[in-house]
Protein backbone atom coordinates (compact mmCIF):
# COMPACT_ATOMS: atom_id res chain seq x y z
CA UNK A 1 0.00 0.00 0.00
CA UNK A 2 1.15 3.55 -0.92
CA UNK A 3 0.03 6.83 0.28
CA UNK A 4 0.38 10.45 -0.56
CA UNK A 5 -1.64 12.34 2.40
CA UNK A 6 -2.16 16.04 3.64
CA UNK A 7 -3.03 14.88 6.79
CA UNK A 8 -0.70 13.92 9.87
CA UNK A 9 0.14 9.87 9.69
CA UNK A 10 -1.69 8.08 11.50
CA UNK A 11 1.06 5.42 12.48
CA UNK A 12 -1.45 3.53 14.32
CA UNK A 13 -3.57 2.41 11.14
CA UNK A 14 0.00 1.24 9.76
CA UNK A 15 0.60 -0.38 12.80
CA UNK A 16 -2.91 -2.50 12.28
CA UNK A 17 -2.11 -3.39 8.83
CA UNK A 18 1.47 -5.27 9.54
CA UNK A 19 0.27 -7.39 12.75
CA UNK A 20 -0.75 -9.95 10.41
CA UNK A 21 -0.86 -13.50 12.13
CA UNK A 22 1.96 -14.83 9.25
CA UNK A 23 4.27 -12.14 10.45
CA UNK A 24 6.40 -12.37 13.38
CA UNK A 25 8.04 -8.76 12.80
CA UNK A 26 7.24 -5.27 12.33
CA UNK A 27 9.06 -2.60 11.73
CA UNK A 28 7.90 0.60 11.54
CA UNK A 29 10.07 3.69 10.43
CA UNK A 30 9.17 7.07 10.71
CA UNK A 31 11.19 10.25 9.23
CA UNK A 32 10.34 13.23 11.41
CA UNK A 33 10.84 17.01 11.06
CA UNK A 34 13.88 17.66 13.18
CA UNK A 35 14.67 20.84 14.75
CA UNK A 36 18.30 21.65 14.42
CA UNK A 37 20.14 20.58 11.32
CA UNK A 38 24.61 21.84 11.46
CA UNK A 39 22.99 24.08 14.38
CA UNK A 40 20.31 25.82 12.46
CA UNK A 41 17.21 25.65 13.91
CA UNK A 42 14.07 24.69 11.62
CA UNK A 43 10.44 26.09 12.23
CA UNK A 44 9.05 23.54 10.11
CA UNK A 45 9.04 21.58 6.20
CA UNK A 46 7.09 21.77 3.80
CA UNK A 47 6.69 18.82 0.89
CA UNK A 48 6.06 19.17 -2.47
CA UNK A 49 5.55 16.13 -4.89
CA UNK A 50 5.23 15.35 -8.62
CA UNK A 51 1.95 13.49 -7.19
CA UNK A 52 1.21 11.18 -9.96
CA UNK A 53 4.76 9.85 -10.57
CA UNK A 54 5.31 9.89 -6.87
CA UNK A 55 2.78 7.37 -6.36
CA UNK A 56 4.17 5.34 -9.39
CA UNK A 57 7.44 5.01 -8.06
CA UNK A 58 6.54 4.47 -4.24
CA UNK A 59 4.67 1.37 -6.03
CA UNK A 60 7.25 0.06 -7.45
CA UNK A 61 9.52 0.11 -4.78
CA UNK A 62 7.19 -1.91 -2.90
CA UNK A 63 7.04 -4.25 -5.42
CA UNK A 64 11.06 -4.41 -5.48
CA UNK A 65 10.69 -4.76 -1.59
CA UNK A 66 7.91 -7.62 -2.17
CA UNK A 67 10.18 -9.33 -4.43
CA UNK A 68 13.10 -8.75 -2.76
CA UNK A 69 11.91 -9.93 0.86
CA UNK A 70 8.86 -11.88 1.86
CA UNK A 71 7.13 -9.21 3.17
CA UNK A 72 3.52 -9.80 4.80
CA UNK A 73 2.29 -5.92 4.75
CA UNK A 74 4.68 -3.11 3.03
CA UNK A 75 2.96 0.21 3.50
CA UNK A 76 4.63 3.42 2.80
CA UNK A 77 2.76 6.82 3.04
CA UNK A 78 4.14 9.91 2.25
CA UNK A 79 3.11 13.75 3.89
CA UNK A 80 2.82 16.81 1.87
CA UNK A 81 2.44 20.04 2.57
CA UNK A 82 3.60 21.69 5.81
CA UNK A 83 5.13 19.03 8.46
CA UNK A 84 5.36 20.56 12.03
CA UNK A 85 8.18 19.98 14.25
CA UNK A 86 8.72 16.03 15.42
CA UNK A 87 5.53 15.17 13.24
CA UNK A 88 6.21 12.31 10.43
CA UNK A 89 6.77 13.46 6.93
CA UNK A 90 7.13 9.66 6.28
CA UNK A 91 6.16 6.45 7.21
CA UNK A 92 6.91 2.89 6.30
CA UNK A 93 5.78 -0.42 7.85
CA UNK A 94 6.79 -3.48 7.05
CA UNK A 95 6.30 -7.18 8.28
CA UNK A 96 7.97 -10.69 8.02
CA UNK A 97 8.45 -13.53 9.13
CA UNK A 98 11.57 -13.10 10.99
CA UNK A 99 12.86 -10.13 11.73
CA UNK A 100 16.38 -9.37 9.59
CA UNK A 101 13.75 -9.18 6.64
CA UNK A 102 11.46 -6.36 7.83
CA UNK A 103 14.77 -4.81 9.52
CA UNK A 104 16.55 -4.71 5.78
CA UNK A 105 13.13 -3.94 3.90
CA UNK A 106 12.76 -0.94 5.77
CA UNK A 107 15.78 0.81 5.49
CA UNK A 108 16.14 -0.18 1.94
CA UNK A 109 12.46 1.31 1.34
CA UNK A 110 13.68 5.05 3.02
CA UNK A 111 16.98 4.74 1.74
CA UNK A 112 15.70 4.00 -2.14
CA UNK A 113 12.71 6.74 -1.16
CA UNK A 114 15.02 9.32 -0.96
CA UNK A 115 16.88 9.08 -3.91
CA UNK A 116 14.17 8.20 -6.40
CA UNK A 117 10.40 9.19 -5.25
CA UNK A 118 9.95 12.82 -6.89
CA UNK A 119 8.99 14.42 -3.54
CA UNK A 120 10.83 17.58 -2.33
CA UNK A 121 11.66 19.23 1.04
CA UNK A 122 11.52 22.80 2.05
CA UNK A 123 13.17 24.18 4.83
CA UNK A 124 11.78 26.75 6.60
CA UNK A 125 14.31 28.33 9.36
CA UNK A 126 13.29 29.88 12.41
CA UNK A 127 15.07 33.30 11.01
CA UNK A 128 12.36 33.38 8.37
CA UNK A 129 14.52 31.84 5.62
CA UNK A 130 12.78 29.44 3.31
CA UNK A 131 15.46 26.80 0.92
CA UNK A 132 14.00 24.14 -1.10
CA UNK A 133 16.75 20.66 -1.12
CA UNK A 134 17.72 19.42 -3.98
CA UNK A 135 21.03 17.36 -2.76
CA UNK A 136 23.66 16.59 -5.02
CA UNK A 137 23.12 12.98 -6.71
CA UNK A 138 25.73 10.70 -6.05
CA UNK A 139 28.70 11.08 -8.54
CA UNK A 140 27.55 14.44 -9.60
CA UNK B 1 7.90 23.48 -34.29
CA UNK B 2 6.21 21.75 -31.69
CA UNK B 3 5.36 23.38 -28.04
CA UNK B 4 6.00 21.06 -25.37
CA UNK B 5 4.78 21.65 -21.89
CA UNK B 6 6.99 21.43 -19.32
CA UNK B 7 5.57 20.68 -15.43
CA UNK B 8 7.96 22.25 -13.07
CA UNK B 9 8.38 21.37 -9.56
CA UNK B 10 10.36 22.89 -6.19
CA UNK B 11 13.20 24.95 -6.98
CA UNK B 12 12.89 24.61 -10.29
CA UNK B 13 9.03 26.13 -10.31
CA UNK B 14 10.34 29.09 -7.98
CA UNK B 15 13.59 30.06 -10.58
CA UNK B 16 11.34 29.50 -13.72
CA UNK B 17 8.23 31.75 -11.68
CA UNK B 18 5.46 29.04 -12.80
CA UNK B 19 4.31 25.67 -12.27
CA UNK B 20 4.69 24.89 -15.85
CA UNK B 21 6.63 26.53 -18.81
CA UNK B 22 5.83 25.36 -22.67
CA UNK B 23 8.96 25.23 -24.52
CA UNK B 24 9.22 25.28 -28.25
CA UNK B 25 11.39 22.64 -30.17
CA UNK B 26 12.23 21.37 -33.66
CA UNK B 27 10.37 18.01 -34.54
CA UNK B 28 11.39 15.18 -33.84
CA UNK B 29 13.05 16.08 -30.16
CA UNK B 30 15.06 14.72 -27.10
CA UNK B 31 14.56 15.07 -23.66
CA UNK B 32 18.41 16.39 -24.06
CA UNK B 33 16.82 18.79 -26.38
CA UNK B 34 14.29 20.26 -24.04
CA UNK B 35 16.46 20.60 -20.69
CA UNK B 36 18.93 22.82 -23.22
CA UNK B 37 16.24 24.87 -24.57
CA UNK B 38 15.04 25.33 -20.98
CA UNK B 39 18.44 26.33 -19.47
CA UNK B 40 18.67 28.75 -22.98
CA UNK B 41 15.32 30.36 -22.10
CA UNK B 42 14.86 30.40 -18.45
CA UNK B 43 18.50 31.52 -17.83
CA UNK B 44 17.68 31.18 -13.51
CA UNK B 45 16.89 27.96 -14.13
CA UNK B 46 19.77 26.87 -15.60
CA UNK B 47 22.44 25.24 -13.45
CA UNK B 48 19.51 23.72 -11.80
CA UNK B 49 18.41 21.95 -14.94
CA UNK B 50 21.44 20.71 -15.62
CA UNK B 51 21.32 18.50 -12.44
CA UNK B 52 17.74 17.35 -13.05
CA UNK B 53 16.18 14.47 -14.62
CA UNK B 54 13.27 14.69 -16.78
CA UNK B 55 10.37 12.35 -17.04
CA UNK B 56 7.90 11.53 -19.53
CA UNK B 57 4.59 10.23 -19.15
CA UNK B 58 5.51 10.49 -15.10
CA UNK B 59 8.72 7.78 -15.87
CA UNK B 60 12.37 8.52 -15.96
CA UNK B 61 13.47 9.77 -19.32
CA UNK B 62 16.75 9.58 -20.78
CA UNK B 63 18.42 12.44 -22.90
CA UNK B 64 18.11 10.03 -25.76
CA UNK B 65 14.64 9.71 -25.43
CA UNK B 66 12.01 11.18 -28.20
CA UNK B 67 9.24 13.46 -26.84
CA UNK B 68 6.20 14.73 -28.54
CA UNK B 69 3.58 17.25 -27.75
CA UNK B 70 1.24 14.65 -26.37
CA UNK B 71 3.41 13.52 -23.90
CA UNK B 72 3.48 14.64 -19.76
CA UNK B 73 7.09 15.95 -19.42
CA UNK B 74 8.60 17.28 -16.25
CA UNK B 75 11.59 18.32 -14.78
CA UNK B 76 12.84 17.00 -11.78
CA UNK B 77 15.33 18.22 -10.20
CA UNK B 78 17.44 16.94 -7.36
CA UNK B 79 14.76 15.28 -4.96
CA UNK B 80 14.59 15.53 -1.05
CA UNK B 81 11.64 13.56 0.09
CA UNK B 82 11.71 11.37 3.21
CA UNK C 1 12.77 4.07 29.43
CA UNK C 2 12.15 0.01 30.14
CA UNK C 3 9.21 -2.15 31.69
CA UNK C 4 8.03 -5.33 31.84
CA UNK C 5 3.68 -5.61 31.47
CA UNK C 6 1.11 -8.34 31.54
CA UNK C 7 -1.11 -5.72 29.20
CA UNK C 8 -1.07 -5.20 25.93
CA UNK C 9 1.79 -2.85 24.51
CA UNK C 10 0.82 0.59 23.97
CA UNK C 11 2.78 1.02 20.64
CA UNK C 12 1.44 4.99 20.44
CA UNK C 13 2.58 6.26 23.69
CA UNK C 14 6.14 4.89 22.73
CA UNK C 15 6.10 6.57 19.28
CA UNK C 16 5.03 9.71 21.55
CA UNK C 17 8.06 9.47 23.28
CA UNK C 18 10.29 8.56 20.85
CA UNK C 19 8.86 11.73 18.46
CA UNK C 20 10.91 14.41 19.94
CA UNK C 21 12.17 17.12 17.95
CA UNK C 22 16.21 16.73 17.93
CA UNK C 23 15.08 13.52 16.17
CA UNK C 24 14.89 12.86 12.84
CA UNK C 25 14.06 9.22 12.25
CA UNK C 26 11.88 6.86 14.26
CA UNK C 27 12.31 2.61 14.41
CA UNK C 28 9.68 0.56 16.16
CA UNK C 29 10.24 -3.25 16.25
CA UNK C 30 7.66 -5.49 17.35
CA UNK C 31 8.25 -8.85 17.59
CA UNK C 32 4.64 -10.39 17.39
CA UNK C 33 3.08 -13.53 17.60
CA UNK C 34 3.49 -15.66 14.56
CA UNK C 35 0.88 -18.48 13.65
CA UNK C 36 2.71 -20.99 11.72
CA UNK C 37 6.61 -22.45 12.46
CA UNK C 38 7.42 -24.99 10.36
CA UNK C 39 4.27 -25.51 9.53
CA UNK C 40 3.38 -26.31 13.25
CA UNK C 41 0.68 -24.18 14.11
CA UNK C 42 0.28 -21.67 17.37
CA UNK C 43 -2.58 -20.70 19.18
CA UNK C 44 -0.45 -18.63 21.62
CA UNK C 45 2.54 -17.64 23.28
CA UNK C 46 3.28 -17.29 26.84
CA UNK C 47 5.76 -15.39 28.46
CA UNK C 48 7.42 -15.68 31.63
CA UNK C 49 10.23 -13.72 33.02
CA UNK C 50 12.52 -13.66 36.00
CA UNK C 51 11.31 -9.75 36.52
CA UNK C 52 13.52 -8.49 38.69
CA UNK C 53 16.80 -9.19 36.73
CA UNK C 54 15.04 -8.78 33.34
CA UNK C 55 14.30 -5.28 33.93
CA UNK C 56 18.06 -4.85 35.00
CA UNK C 57 18.94 -6.71 31.94
CA UNK C 58 17.09 -4.39 30.10
CA UNK C 59 18.42 -1.24 31.87
CA UNK C 60 21.88 -2.56 30.81
CA UNK C 61 20.88 -2.98 26.76
CA UNK C 62 19.63 0.48 27.21
CA UNK C 63 22.97 2.06 28.63
CA UNK C 64 24.91 0.06 26.50
CA UNK C 65 23.00 0.94 23.47
CA UNK C 66 22.92 5.12 24.39
CA UNK C 67 26.70 4.30 24.79
CA UNK C 68 26.83 3.48 21.04
CA UNK C 69 24.70 5.35 19.59
CA UNK C 70 23.19 9.03 20.17
CA UNK C 71 19.38 8.29 20.49
CA UNK C 72 17.06 10.82 21.53
CA UNK C 73 14.59 8.18 22.92
CA UNK C 74 15.05 4.20 23.63
CA UNK C 75 12.06 2.90 24.94
CA UNK C 76 12.09 -1.35 25.56
CA UNK C 77 8.90 -2.69 26.71
CA UNK C 78 8.31 -6.65 26.85
CA UNK C 79 4.48 -7.71 27.80
CA UNK C 80 4.39 -11.06 30.19
CA UNK C 81 1.67 -13.77 29.97
CA UNK C 82 -0.01 -14.78 27.34
CA UNK C 83 0.29 -13.13 24.15
CA UNK C 84 -2.29 -13.53 21.53
CA UNK C 85 -1.67 -14.36 17.70
CA UNK C 86 -0.49 -10.93 15.76
CA UNK C 87 -0.54 -9.00 18.82
CA UNK C 88 3.62 -7.49 20.53
CA UNK C 89 5.60 -9.53 22.58
CA UNK C 90 8.09 -6.72 22.47
CA UNK C 91 8.08 -3.14 21.36
CA UNK C 92 11.59 -1.01 20.56
CA UNK C 93 11.34 2.18 19.93
CA UNK C 94 14.17 4.56 19.11
CA UNK C 95 14.89 7.81 18.03
CA UNK C 96 18.63 9.66 16.68
CA UNK C 97 18.72 13.01 14.63
CA UNK C 98 19.90 10.58 11.80
CA UNK C 99 18.11 7.07 10.56
CA UNK C 100 21.23 4.98 10.37
CA UNK C 101 21.54 4.83 14.02
CA UNK C 102 17.87 4.23 14.99
CA UNK C 103 18.35 1.56 12.28
CA UNK C 104 21.11 -0.13 13.92
CA UNK C 105 20.43 0.63 17.36
CA UNK C 106 17.03 -1.18 16.87
CA UNK C 107 18.10 -4.23 15.52
CA UNK C 108 21.15 -4.45 18.07
CA UNK C 109 18.89 -4.16 20.62
CA UNK C 110 16.50 -6.73 19.67
CA UNK C 111 19.39 -9.12 18.95
CA UNK C 112 20.93 -8.77 22.14
CA UNK C 113 17.37 -8.66 24.26
CA UNK C 114 16.93 -12.29 22.59
CA UNK C 115 20.44 -13.42 23.95
CA UNK C 116 20.60 -12.11 27.52
CA UNK C 117 17.44 -11.21 29.07
CA UNK C 118 16.15 -14.07 31.59
CA UNK C 119 12.36 -14.21 29.79
CA UNK C 120 11.31 -17.19 28.16
CA UNK C 121 8.34 -17.78 26.03
CA UNK C 122 5.95 -21.25 25.99
CA UNK C 123 4.26 -22.13 22.77
CA UNK C 124 1.04 -23.45 23.01
CA UNK C 125 0.40 -25.11 19.78
CA UNK C 126 -3.49 -25.73 18.31
CA UNK C 127 -3.21 -29.09 18.82
CA UNK C 128 -3.12 -28.18 22.62
CA UNK C 129 0.68 -29.30 23.28
CA UNK C 130 2.76 -26.54 25.17
CA UNK C 131 6.64 -26.28 25.11
CA UNK C 132 9.55 -23.87 26.70
CA UNK C 133 11.47 -22.63 24.36
CA UNK C 134 15.39 -23.20 25.41
CA UNK C 135 17.48 -22.65 22.33
CA UNK C 136 20.99 -24.06 22.18
CA UNK C 137 23.03 -21.45 23.17
CA UNK C 138 25.34 -20.30 20.35
CA UNK C 139 28.59 -22.70 20.37
CA UNK C 140 27.05 -25.08 22.34
CA UNK D 1 26.65 -27.19 55.25
CA UNK D 2 24.39 -24.47 53.98
CA UNK D 3 21.41 -23.99 52.32
CA UNK D 4 20.79 -21.92 49.15
CA UNK D 5 17.51 -20.96 48.05
CA UNK D 6 17.38 -21.43 44.23
CA UNK D 7 15.20 -19.73 41.99
CA UNK D 8 13.59 -21.70 39.06
CA UNK D 9 11.77 -20.78 35.68
CA UNK D 10 9.87 -21.81 32.74
CA UNK D 11 11.19 -25.55 31.86
CA UNK D 12 13.84 -26.19 34.71
CA UNK D 13 10.59 -24.82 37.14
CA UNK D 14 8.36 -27.66 35.65
CA UNK D 15 11.01 -30.22 35.52
CA UNK D 16 11.54 -29.80 39.75
CA UNK D 17 8.06 -29.00 40.37
CA UNK D 18 8.71 -25.92 41.88
CA UNK D 19 9.86 -22.56 41.51
CA UNK D 20 12.09 -22.48 44.31
CA UNK D 21 14.62 -25.26 45.64
CA UNK D 22 17.03 -25.29 48.38
CA UNK D 23 20.27 -26.91 47.90
CA UNK D 24 22.35 -28.42 50.61
CA UNK D 25 26.10 -27.34 50.03
CA UNK D 26 29.10 -27.53 52.24
CA UNK D 27 30.53 -23.69 52.68
CA UNK D 28 32.18 -22.38 50.71
CA UNK D 29 30.82 -23.11 48.01
CA UNK D 30 30.66 -22.00 44.44
CA UNK D 31 27.88 -21.52 41.43
CA UNK D 32 29.32 -24.37 39.59
CA UNK D 33 28.98 -26.59 42.83
CA UNK D 34 25.94 -25.38 43.17
CA UNK D 35 24.84 -26.67 39.25
CA UNK D 36 26.78 -29.97 40.13
CA UNK D 37 24.26 -30.24 42.99
CA UNK D 38 20.94 -28.90 41.50
CA UNK D 39 21.81 -31.88 38.45
CA UNK D 40 22.65 -35.14 41.33
CA UNK D 41 19.50 -34.24 43.61
CA UNK D 42 16.95 -33.59 40.57
CA UNK D 43 18.00 -35.63 37.95
CA UNK D 44 15.37 -34.59 35.44
CA UNK D 45 16.98 -31.13 35.11
CA UNK D 46 20.47 -32.39 34.83
CA UNK D 47 20.18 -32.12 30.88
CA UNK D 48 18.37 -28.61 30.90
CA UNK D 49 20.96 -27.40 34.36
CA UNK D 50 23.85 -28.47 31.93
CA UNK D 51 23.11 -26.03 29.72
CA UNK D 52 21.74 -23.33 31.52
CA UNK D 53 23.50 -20.08 33.46
CA UNK D 54 22.93 -19.01 36.83
CA UNK D 55 22.79 -15.48 38.36
CA UNK D 56 23.60 -14.49 41.40
CA UNK D 57 21.91 -11.40 43.06
CA UNK D 58 20.38 -11.03 39.76
CA UNK D 59 23.54 -10.73 37.82
CA UNK D 60 25.01 -13.78 35.37
CA UNK D 61 27.61 -15.43 37.33
CA UNK D 62 30.42 -17.85 36.54
CA UNK D 63 30.47 -21.52 37.55
CA UNK D 64 33.96 -20.40 39.90
CA UNK D 65 32.16 -17.35 41.73
CA UNK D 66 31.27 -17.84 45.02
CA UNK D 67 27.87 -17.96 46.65
CA UNK D 68 26.28 -17.28 50.21
CA UNK D 69 22.90 -18.29 51.72
CA UNK D 70 22.36 -14.45 51.81
CA UNK D 71 22.73 -14.45 48.07
CA UNK D 72 19.29 -15.03 45.23
CA UNK D 73 20.85 -17.61 43.54
CA UNK D 74 18.84 -18.49 39.94
CA UNK D 75 18.98 -21.06 37.21
CA UNK D 76 18.74 -19.06 34.27
CA UNK D 77 17.79 -21.66 30.90
CA UNK D 78 18.49 -20.50 27.69
CA UNK D 79 16.52 -17.22 27.42
CA UNK D 80 14.00 -16.96 24.26
CA UNK D 81 12.13 -13.85 24.99
CA UNK D 82 11.35 -11.61 22.22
Amino acid sequence: MVELTHEPIDALRLLARAQQPQAGAVVLFLGITRQFTAGRETAELRYEAYAEMARSELAALEQQARGRWPLVECAIVHRLGVVPLAEASVAIAVSSPHRAAAFEAGQWLIDSLKQTVPIWKQEHYSDGAAEWVHPEPPGF
Amino acid sequence: MMKIKVKLFAAARELASGSEVVVELSAPATVGQLRAALAREIPPLAPLAERSLAAVNAQYADDADAITPDDEVALIPPVSGG
